[in-house]
């Protein structure tokens, strides 16, 4: 278990090494990397800019890692969420579920994304190509998604 | 009770600050009570927390319904709905 | 869209920034990776052998993973499967489903390998650590796994 | 008709081979006559190709059921569940 906020890239094939690294016990590696899309609502954008609160940050993402591991039976999990302003096709964030079996580690992530986007404290600010900035809503949708799996 | 108080995106640029260090009178015991003695400052309080059902609180970095007391809180923030992933 | 069958282990960050190298249309990337576990119902195992049908294997895969871009927006997707003789915690399969959103990035993932564990014409034998050598069954929950997706 | 027959994992094992061609008589037109017909051949074939429930059958690379017809069929392959992933 392991959470990191950064502004650096992150690399996917050394973060899931280290987790699986001297273990046989790991069957199944379930890795979510969401990055910057170009078009947000029809608009180009030419930046993405995320603001976080740090110190809550990390507790609420070791929190969201927490109750994972208290639904599935993880053999190992990290969050890595980047900060700072980032270009479109950037990497934002990577979740990492591993398990002995494959549900588990796919629930897992699902869920980790699902409560990281309604409970971490990131915001992100859109620039657009003509050099607007706003603030994104939140989405419906996420919290919908949240609740999908159930009281906690 | 003196507490300190963070702003994040919006409500930190509304508000044009990052932080202050407020002394509450003791009538305030709630995060609501707190977000109406914030709004009655300056009209633009007024503009970011009237917005009660948009505007989240944290208390010392743990999410905080309107209803939760604040007493021994030492931060307390406010901050739009979450956006990242 | 594209399934490789071969010997040789893979990168799970290579493949997935080739599927999304100078696109800003992906907002969304789920990899899943399958590994050899070091104990199968208790035997601990030296190794395990992976038999395919060559021709059939790319066939089938291919057929897979049509069927997911049909039921999911996906903007690119590869399935990697391993064959020949692997220590445990070696990587077996890689899937990885990118999408502009993460609901249909991590459901096309889990699909994908429902669908090839069903279908993909592999074969499981493992070695145990005294030596014996024993084929794989099928698993029941296998099949259940990939009726959860309805008829196609 | 001729048609070439593929054998993997166990089915290949018991069976001691990995291919054979075969010439069929005119009776044989689906998977299961073609199961049946092989489990004739000998007492090992008996063992393999009478698990009508279990063996499974392609026709020229693309799964096929038990009453599927053979007809122009290039390649059958015979083999256990899949156990890939």
């Amino acid at each position: 278990m392991a959470v990191r906020v950064q502004s650096e890239d992150f690399d996917i094939s050394r973060e899931s090494a280290l987790l699986t690294a001297g273990r046989t016990d790991i069957g199944a590696v379930v890795t979510f990397t969401g990055l910057v899309r170009g078009v947000s609502d029809g608009t180009n954008l030419s930046a993405m800019t995320l603001e976080h609160y740090p110190g809550m940050t990390e507790a609420e993402l070791s929190r969201v890692e927490a109750e994972a591991h208290a639904r599935w039976p993880l053999q190992a999990s990290l969050i890595i969420h980047r900060v700072g302003t980032l270009a479109p096709g950037a990497n934002v964030v990577l979740v990492i579920a591993a398990s002995a079996h494959r549900h588990a580690a796919f629930e897992a992530a699902d869920f980790l994304m699902d409560y990281l986007k309604t409970r971490a404290p990131f915001w992100k600010k859109e620039t657009s190509a003509d050099g607007h900035g706003s603030w994104v809503d939140a989405r419906e949708s996420d919290g919908k998604a949240a609740a999908r799996w159930g009281a906690d | 009770m003196t507490v300190r108080l963070l702003y994040f995106a919006w409500v930190r640029e509304k508000l044009g600050r990052t932080e202050e260090v407020v002394t509450l009178p003791a009538t305030v015991a709630t995060v609501a009570d707190l977000m109406a003695w914030l709004a009655a400052r300056s009209d633009n309080d007024q503009e970011v927390f009237s917005r009660v059902g948009v505007i989240r609180a944290a208390i010392d970095q743990t999410h905080a319904q309107p209803s939760q007391a604040i007493v021994g809180a030492r931060e307390i923030a406010f901050f739009p709905p979450v956006t990242g992933g």
